[in-house]
Order: structure tokens, then sequence, then C-alpha cells
């Protein structure tokens, strides 16, 4: 037997053990789920180990000279204190490094990619349905427009959703409904392909049943 | 000072990155701040790998309920550990690259983790299958409309969809279930779509300014 | 169920393993009997839910198992169309002339391979065959060797071993680079920058295909596979919304809703989706494969999942309805 | 706070300073040469111009090519540049068909440059004469973002207004969002059937705004909990989220006024394998049968698995993130979601805080904005594109102009 055969019985055991969970949890389930759980994060520890401390932190600031690296070193390393009780706090700092930096950044990404930029293409993709003259199209981006209309006064906080109001924010909630069916429509079909991998596995490579 | 300091560090921080969008030559501090994260990450992970140590090493000399399955997980982290900073087996030494085919982290990464994780992902055909069953039910105006957007892409996403409405003329075929499907993605979907883009947005936005003004502040911790 | 019965199952199913003749396959005819035999055992479940009993998950659970293993056995035709978003990456990839530096990004792993493989084996083989350069990279670690895998099924083909491809000059593998997507903006200055080497730790300016590729600006097409962040929302929203790019994608099927605005706004130059988007792809570019073979059993699962919805609201209309939640 | 607004209001001035300053004029060099006219063809034209927008040590030299490049032997375009003080000549990058444009990006801000392009056909190759003196600078204001930076200070301005009059005690009237009213119910019962609940704040790390929304909510959640003195259980999957969260849970225990029942191993590391913590997840789920489960942050592909685990052990369920694609699987399979914005909003309103009440009324002046542009948007420019009318036409103009983000 060689090397390949045992990693194939090795994967083909390990999948049935997962598998066995959705009949209901066992003793099987778990001793897979101890080795998931205990093989992934030293599989993730050394990832980051090698990719960020080694490559990044150690060759930039090393081998590189950026010095500018070192700042996250001081950083990572005040975030070690929190093993001492006395001057645990100070882990805050670069807690708060990182909230103020997320929360800078993303702001100004969701801004201009998000907000701005579909804004933007709602506007022009009914502009150029208006002057294209094709009425299957110009439906199509009347039918938009009026979607992310409604759809964000269903989003709107400060007024009760009643009367008028409330009735095109109802609308706002059916093109939500819409957006959530055809998500999962889509979605169902690879969910089936991801299981389909695994049975083709177990048949082929394992059982070798099938060419 | 155990306050202050924080808040000062996320306000300045936040705000300068927030303006180095705006100045060309600032405009890679976004990159910097998240090499930054990364380098943090690894140093918090020494946190996080001792806590996962300490609680099943508990468990094992606490002989608690279940403290086998501690001993396994210790066990996978160890190897996993020992292999990895050692890189036994990897074909170029301790200099190769991690993911070098035939190194022993390489192969317990092959035949014990991938699987693993493939199979567990796999689940989710089983779940979406009993959800459907059971909550994609006509049981008023928006499920219905859910209903029907899901019945009409799952249908036009498959061979059946074209089975089912390939008799309808070509004049017509806007009404053939591929093309409704096709629609339905590219209108109401996207409509959808956008709204909640541009929403998420403006929540951002409105969170990011209450986490920079420090009028949000409960993750940095009380005064123990 | 008692204990002794679960063994004699499990028995029963070795002895079962060890006498089938190996590979199994069922006739047509078989074929045939074994799906109407799966339609009566849902009719049952119909009559069953619309008396009141609602079956339990793990019924359903069994169907989904059965209507994914069981089509392997069988033989049918299947009918196809391709989609319009499948025929724009296609057109976009045959307008490409022999020579041209195409960029591909592999960015997923594992989990999504049954999806994604299929195109990306298409994908390469078809490059080779039309003499693109193939500039391969990843902003997910175990994209590359999903990379590995389909430049390694295409070189098997006869006619793309009978070009002596050769690696370096023909494609060439980047590897994984973290940093999401600060990488994509950092290449829009300088591919290098980012990938200083190969994953076979060459220097960037030592291989002869990444001559005079200094950044998007030459590169002429780029493809991505994507499975979630970082992926083809980032491409779209750096490189083509900032360097200009075209780009072309293979999605999962979960991802694909979220960028089909892109596609509408044409920044994204045609989109192959989740399985049959990779069936459709396989039969544009003429490379049939895996998704070829997946292509029943899902449409078989599919049509379960399509019952059990018909079922549940079949029920609801009919009036039944349990108080009680948890089991079913 | 006052401080901070100082701060704010500096950087507002130093922006509008910059702003101005872009506008002023930068180095620009346009010159035509007299290439050889063997083939009849106009001579090529090459100008060299500091790159916009940029951090300075950068050139772009731009060339429109009457046709060279489709004679026989077109080899490509072979720039050269010198440098005009040392008089050091170097060759650049030879450029295939097609290309235009190029941008030197090896060149100093305090040397000045000029640039030749040669057509390389077959070995004659065709020089053109040199542009003029051109050198790079670096530019202290991106303008192509300038409307970005108007409508964001637009936007956070309106937010800021509405928390600072808030705090002035000005009465906000908001909607009921039912997910939330559900927690204090979920935390409830959970109490009254002596069971545990569990928190699982999405599967990203801190550099997710997904996740730190997750843990403000976290946040009010266990303050509630510390009252009704429930177990809360929260397995995470990275480190940074372990160590925030932690701080977060203490914080509401000693809100509460019970910092003695405050225990780390609320919190606790699992692994960061995405699946790898689903499965634990899931172990957990039916092995302690927590009574209710929060599912708050970003979720990918296991939204669904743990929404149908916890549905399956009858637990109450309230599931809210900003991923578009899971959102429809937490409207299925849990009891209340949070859909989108909701999720950012939600810790504002569980605190009742004015202030955090007031930046909501901000971000609804965004929504505001955001359904006017494109109203009046569509409108004017069908009307510009219907009657051609100048002024409506100045409208479509200017939106295309702010919107455009490239």
């Amino acid at each position: 037997m060689d090397g390949a055969v045992i990693g194939i019985w090795l994967a083909a055991l390990l999948t049935l053990g997962i598998m066995s969970f959705v009949y209901r949890d066992n003793l099987y389930y778990k001793i897979c789920e101890a080795i998931f759980i205990g093989i992934s994060a030293g599989y993730w520890f050394i990832t980051f180990f090698w990719d960020s401390l080694y490559r990044i932190a150690w060759i930039g600031i090393v081998h590189e000279g950026r010095y500018v690296l070192l700042g996250g070193v001081i950083l990572g390393a005040m975030m070690l204190m929190r093993l001492f009780g006395k001057i645990g706090w100070i882990a805050r700092w670069p807690l708060a490094f990182i909230v103020g930096a997320t929360a800078g950044l993303k702001m100004m990404v969701y801004f201009t990619t998000n907000a701005m930029a579909q804004i933007h293409d709602t506007v022009y993709d009914t502009v150029t349905a208006f002057s294209g003259g094709d009425l299957y199209n110009l439906i199509g981006r009347l039918v938009i427009l009026l979607g992310t209309v409604t759809g964000l006064i269903y989003f709107y906080f400060s007024k009760e959703h009643k009367g008028i109001f409330g009735g095109v924010a109802k609308v706002g909630t059916w093109f939500l409904m819409i957006t959530f069916g055809a998500s999962f429509g889509y979605t169902v079909m690879s969910r089936m392909s991801l299981l389909l991998g695994r049975i083709e596995f177990l048949l082929t490579d394992w059982l070798k049943l099938v060419k | 000072m155990k306050h202050q300091i924080p808040m000062l560090i996320l306000s300045a921080v936040g705000t300068l990155l927030v303006v180095s969008v705006f100045v060309p030559s600032a405009q890679h501090w976004g990159e910097d701040a998240t090499l930054y994260f990364d380098i943090i990450a690894v140093f918090a992970f020494f946190l996080g790998g001792g806590n996962l140590i300490r609680v099943h090493t508990e468990k094992v000399s606490h002989k608690s309920a279940g403290w086998i399955y501690s001993v396994v997980t210790l066990l996978g982290f160890g190897i996993m550990l020992v292999t990895g900073l050692f890189k036994i087996g990897n074909p170029n030494g301790i200099a190769g690259d991690l993911s070098k085919s035939g190194s022993y982290f390489q192969l317990l990464f092959q035949y014990v983790m991938s699987p693993l994780n493939s199979t567990m992902y796999a689940l989710l055909a089983f779940y979406v299958a009993s959800a459907s069953y059971r909550a994609f039910r006509a049981k008023n105006t928006e499920a219905t409309i859910l209903l029907v957007a899901a019945f009409v892409i799952l249908l036009g996403r498959t061979a059946l969809g074209v089975l089912l409405t390939n008799w309808i003329p070509a004049q017509l075929s806007v009404l053939q279930i591929p093309n409704l499907a096709i629609w339905i993605m590219n209108a109401p979907n996207l409509a959808g779509q956008r709204a909640i883009m541009i929403g998420i947005s403006l929540g951002v936005i409105s969170m990011s300014l209450r986490l920079l003004l420090g009028i949000e502040r409960t993750y940095l911790g009380g005064d123990s | 169920m008692k204990k002794y019965q679960y063994w004699l199952i499990l028995v029963a199913l070795i002895i079962i393993l060890v006498i089938v003749p190996k590979p199994l396959e069922i006739s047509p005819t078989a074929s045939v009997i074994v799906t109407i035999l799966l339609g009566l055992a849902l009719i049952w479940v119909l009559v069953l839910t619309i008396r009141g009993h609602l079956i339990g998950r793990r019924v359903v659970f069994l169907f989904i198992g059965a209507s994914l293993a069981l089509p392997f056995f069988m033989n049918f035709e299947m009918p196809f169309k391709i989609s319009p978003e499948v025929k724009t990456l296609y057109d976009a990839l045959a307008k490409l002339p022999p020579g041209s530096k195409v960029l591909a990004a592999f960015d997923y792993d594992p989990p999504s391979a049954p999806e994604l493989q299929p195109q990306a084996d298409a994908f390469m083989a078809y490059a080779f065959k039309h003499d693109l350069k193939v500039i391969i990279m990843g902003l997910w670690p175990q994209g590359p060797q999903q990379a590995d895998m389909a430049v390694a099924k295409a070189l098997r083909q006869p006619e793309i071993r009978a070009k002596n491809l050769r690696y370096g000059v023909d494609y060439v593998n980047l590897g994984f680079q973290s940093g999401n997507e600060f990488v994509i903006q950092r290449m829009g200055t300088s591919f290098s920058g980012m990938f200083p080497r190969d994953i076979y730790n060459t220097d960037y300016n030592k291989i002869p295909i990444l001559n005079g590729v200094e950044n998007f600006s030459n590169i002429d097409f780029v493809f991505n596979l994507s499975s979630g962040y970082p992926g083809t929302v980032e491409w779209v929203q750096i490189a083509v919304d900032r360097y200009g790019v075209k780009l072309g994608a293979g999605n999962t099927a979960v991802q694909a809703p979220s960028v089909y605005p892109y596609l509408s706004s044409r920044r994204l130059t045609g989109l192959a989706g989740g399985m049959s988007g990779a069936w459709q792809f396989e039969l544009a570019t003429q490379e049939p494969g895996k998704a070829s073979t997946y292509v029943l059993p899902q449409t078989f699962s599919h049509t379960v999942v399509i019952a059990f919805i018909i079922i549940g609201n079949a029920a609801l209309i009919v009036g039944y309805r349990r108080s009680k939640r948890g089991e079913a | 706070m006052i401080a901070l607004l100082r701060v704010a209001k500096f950087v507002v001035s130093l922006c509008s300073l910059l702003f101005i300053v872009s506008f002023l004029p930068g180095q620009s060099v346009y010159s035509q040469d007299t290439a050889s006219s063997v083939n009849n063809l106009p001579p090529i034209t090459v100008k060299a111009y500091d790159t916009e927008n940029d951090a300075g040590s950068s050139i772009t030299v731009e060339w429109s090519d009457p046709g060279y490049w489709r004679r026989e032997g077109f080899n490509g375009y072979r720039l050269s540049r010198k440098n005009v003080a040392s008089g050091i000549e170097d060759s650049l990058d030879v450029l295939p068909t097609g290309h235009v444009l190029h941008e030197d990006r090896s060149v100093s801000d305090d040397s000045s440059y000029t640039y030749t392009l040669a057509v390389l056909i077959n070995g004659a190759n065709l020089t053109s004469t040199s542009t003029e003196v051109v050198r790079s600078s670096k530019q202290w204001f991106d303008n192509r973002l300038t409307w970005v930076l108007i409508l964001g200070l637009i936007i956070c301005g309106a937010v800021i207004y509405f928390i600072e009059s808030a705090k002035r005690g000005t009465k906000l009237f908001l909607r009921r969002i039912a997910g939330l009213e559900a927690i204090d119910e979920a935390v409830g019962r959970a109490t009254e059937m002596g069971r545990p609940i569990l928190f699982i704040a999405g599967i990203q790390d801190m550099d997710d705004v997904q996740t730190i929304a997750g843990l403000t909510i976290l946040g009010s959640i266990a303050r509630t909990v510390a009252e009704y003195d429930t177990k809360i259980n929260m397995p995470v999957c990275t480190s940074l989220v372990m160590t925030a969260a932690r701080e977060t849970i203490k914080h509401a225990y000693v809100t509460a006024g019970r910092p003695d029942a405050y225990n780390d191993d609320m919190v606790r590391y699992v692994t960061n394998e995405q699946f790898g913590f689903v499965a634990a997840v899931d172990g957990i789920m039916v092995r302690e049968r927590p009574a209710a489960c929060f599912l708050l942050g970003a979720f990918f592909a296991e939204s669904l698995i743990m929404a149908e685990t916890g549905n399956s052990i009858g637990a109450i369920q309230v599931a809210g993130t900003a991923m578009p694609a899971q959102l429809p699987f937490f409207v299925a399979a849990c009891d209340y979601t949070l859909i989108g914005e909701e999720l950012f909003a939600a810790s504002a309103y569980l605190s009742g805080e004015p202030r955090q009440l007031g930046s909501l009324k901000g971000a609804d002046v965004g929504k505001a904005i955001a359904m006017i542009v494109i109203l009046v948007g569509v409108i004017a420019t069908t009307i510009a594109s219907a009657w051609n009318s100048e002024s409506m036409l100045w409208i479509e103009n200017l939106l295309r102009q702010m919107f455009s983000t490239g």
C-alpha cells in the first residue's frame, strides 16, 4: 500500500465522519471535529507565522529595511501584555489602532464603491435605457429605479412605516424579498455541487465504483 | 489614562486614514495599516493559541466529559506546529515554500484538513434542502414573493427550465424561464442589491463616525 | 432502531460494495426505472405531507444523498443553452490574438473546487490551445495550487503536449500574496513589487513571459475565478475601475448574484456562474470536463429540492399545519 | 469632545486649502516633432507631462501614431529619456503596438528631462525630436476625489449635526426594528429555561466593520445577560476578536455591577478555519443546547449550517449580517434577521443613548440625498435627451462628474 492510498482512505474516513453529523451527533463526528479543530488551528498559526511574522515583519524590517513595520511589531508586542495581569490594559492600544484603522478605511471604501458607484450606475443605466429605445430594457431599468428607491425607503429609520410612506416601504420589502429569493435560488445549485464533489470522491477515488 | 490614550489612538488613526485617501503621497498608508494589522494578528494568535491549549489541557487534566477529544485536538495542533515550523519533509528544507508538495505539512493539509473542510462545506446541500422544505412556504405576501423569485431562478439556472418552456415562441422568448431568470437577476434583484449596498455604506459611515468620535466604545472595555 | 440493526446495515453495505462489479454502470432502461422509483417516493412524501405528517429532516437528507449519488451510474442526454453572460466571456477570450497575455487570478480554495475547477480546467486547456500566455496568481492561499492542478490536467492533453509548452515562457505561476485588495492596488503600479519571485523562487525579472509586464497596462485580459472575498468584486472595484483592465470571471453560484451589478454596468466582461455556468463554459470552449459529468446528478438534486418546495407548499395550501416546532 | 471637533475643523480647513492648491496650474509640455517623412506619413507627435494626482516621481509620455504601426516590420516603440542637467540618456522599455502612453516612474522630482520616441521598423528607426523639458512633482490633493470629499463632508456633517443636536436634547423619532425587540425576550427565555445563550460575531477578524458592529451589539446583550445572570457562551474564530469580545463582556458585567460574575472562559478561541469553526459551533449547539443563538457579524457560506442546526435544537435565533448573499438563509432559518444597515444601527438602538440615535438620523439624510439624486438625475437626463434642454444637460453632466469615482 503506498502513501497515496493511505491518504485517500484517511480522507474518505474523515469525510464519512463529518457526514454522519446530519444523522445525529456521535462519537465518530466528535473525533473528526476534534481533529479538524486541532489541525486547522495549527495550520493557520503556521501560515500566519511564515507569511506575516517571517515574510512581512522579519524580512521586511531586517532584510529590506522597512522600519515603518516596526510600529506593527511594537503594537503586536503590546497585545501580548494581556498575559501580564497588571499591565494588561496596554493591549487596548493595538485594539484601538485596529478599530480606528478599520473605521477610517472602510468608511471611505464603502462610501466610494458602494454608495457613489451604485447611485451613478442607477442614474446612468436608466438614462441609457431611455435613449436606447428598447422597451424590454426600459422596463427593466425603471424596475431597478423603483426598487432602489423603495428599498432605500425601507431602510429609512426616522419615519414610521405608515400611510403612503408605509406603502412605499412595503414595496421596498418586496424588492428585498425578490433579491433574497434570487440569491437563494442561485445558491441551491452551488450547494448541491459541493456535496456532489464529495460523493464523487467517495464513489470514484475511494470505492472506484465509477470511472 | 487607560481610556483617553486608546480613544486618542483610535480617533487619530481613523482620521488620518480618511484624510490619506485624498492625498496622493499618503494613499499607501491604508496598505501599511493593513500590514500592521497582519502583524498584530500574529501576535494576538499567541493569545488565541494559548487559550486553545489551556482550555484543552484543563479538560484533560480534570478528566472532564469528553477529555479524550481534547487529547486529539492537542495532538493535531502540536503535529501541525512541529511539521510547519520546522518544515519537516519539505524538499527545499527550511527555506522552502510552506505549501511545497511533499512536505508533511502539505500532506496533512491535503489528506486531513482539505477533506474535512470540503465535507463540512458540503453539508450545506442537506441543510439547503431541509430549509427549502420547511421554510420556503407561501405563508404571506413577502414569503410568496421570495418563493416565486427563488423558484424561477432555480428552474432558470438548470436544464429543467429550458425543458419546461422551450415551446414558447421566439417572439415571447422573454417569458422562457431561463430568460425570466436572467431578467430577475438583472432588474429587481439588482435593485434590491443596490438598496442594500447603499444602506450598508451609510450604516458603515454612521457607525465609523460613532467610533471615531468616541460615542461607541464598549469594545474597549471597562475600568478594571 | 436497536444497536445491532446498524451493524447489520453496515455489514450489508460492505458486502454489496465487495460483490458489485467495478466500475458500475446501469443501462438506460434501468436508469429510467430508478428515476421513476425516485419519483414515486417523492409522491409518497407528498401524500404523507398533505395528510398532515411532515416528514423528518433526515428523510429529506436521504433523498438528497440518493439524488446526488444514483445519477453517477446513469446514462441520459441533456439539453442546453449557452447564456449571454457565458457567451460574452467566451467571445472575449476568443477575440484575444495568439500571444496575448492573460492574468489568471485563482481566488478560491478546495471547498469551491467542484464548481470552479471545471472552469479552471476548461480555461487552461483553451488558453494553451489558442497560444495565450497565462500568468497565474492567487489572493487566496490555496488558489495557486488549484491552478497547478488545472495546468497539469491541461498539459496531459495530447494536443497541448504536442505544443511543448514551457514553464516561464508560455505560463507562469506567481503564487499567493496576502493583502487582499491591496495586492491588486499595488499591482496597478508594479507586478514585480507584489510578486518579486514566482513559486519556484525565480526572480520576476528572469522569467521570459514576464518580460515587459510591468503593470495592468501590459495585460490583455484578466480571468478571475472567485468564491468570495477577496474576489471578483475587488477585481472590478480596483483593477477595472482604476486601471481599466478587461475582466471576465467564473464565480460560485452564491457569489454570482453579488457581481451581477457589475455585469450590467459592463465593468465585468462575462461571467460563468455556478455549475451550469461551468458546464456552459466547457461547452463554449469545447473542453468537456467534470462539469459535464456533474450536470446530471445536479439536475436530479435540483428536481428533488424543487419537489420538496412544492410539497411543502402543497401541504400549506391543503391547510394542514403542525403547531409544534422542532424535528421537522 | 471639543478637542476632537477642533481636530475636525482643522482637517476640514486643511483639506479645503489642499483643494484650492490643487487647482494651481501644473507644468505641461507639448512638442511637435518632425520625424523622418520617408513613409509619407505625418510625423509622430509626442508630449510629456507630469503625471496628475500622484505622489511625484512620475512623468507620463503620450504619443499619437498616425499609422506607422500598420507598416510591415513594425517592432514597437522605444522611448528614450535625457536628464537635462547631467546629460545622461536612458533607453526605456520597448512597447508593443497599441500603446499610446507610458508612465515613467523612474524619474526624480529634482531633475528635468526630455523624451524622444523611436518607431522601430525593421531596424530603420524613425526618431522623433525631443519633447520640451519636463519635471515631475507631487500633488497634495487627488483631484479625482473632489466630489467624494464634498459629498462625504455633507453626509458626515449631517451625522455630526444630529449627534450634537441630540446631545442638546432634541427629541428624535426612530421606527422600531422587530429583531432588536426580540433580543431581550430571547435572553429572558434562556434565563427561564436555565440554558445558556450562544453568541457568534461572524467569522471575520477585527478588520471587518461587521465584526465590530457585532461586538457593539454584544455589549448590550452582555449587559442584559449579566443582569439576568444567564450563561453566555461565545466561541470565536480569531484571536483579536477573542480579546475584544472579552473586553466587551467584561465592561458589560462591570456596568451591570457584577464584575465578580465575569469569567474569561465565556469567550474562547476555536480555530481560524471557517469550517473547522462551524464544526465546533455545531457541536456546541447540539451538546449544550443553548436557548438563544445570536449570529451577528460577517458570515459566509456557513450561515445556513449554523442557522439550521440552531433551528433543529429549537433555539430562538436572531441573526444579522451585511453580506447580501447570506441574508436569504438567515431570513429562512432564523426567527429575526437584521438586514444590512440594521446591523450597524442595532447597537445605537439598543443603547438608547441620544447621541448614538442622532447618528442614525444623520445616515437617513444620506439616504434622502441618494434618493433625490437618483430621481433628479433620471428626470433631468431624460428631459435633457428628449428636449435637448441646456440646463438639464448641465445637471446631467454635473451628476455624472459627481458620482464617477474613477
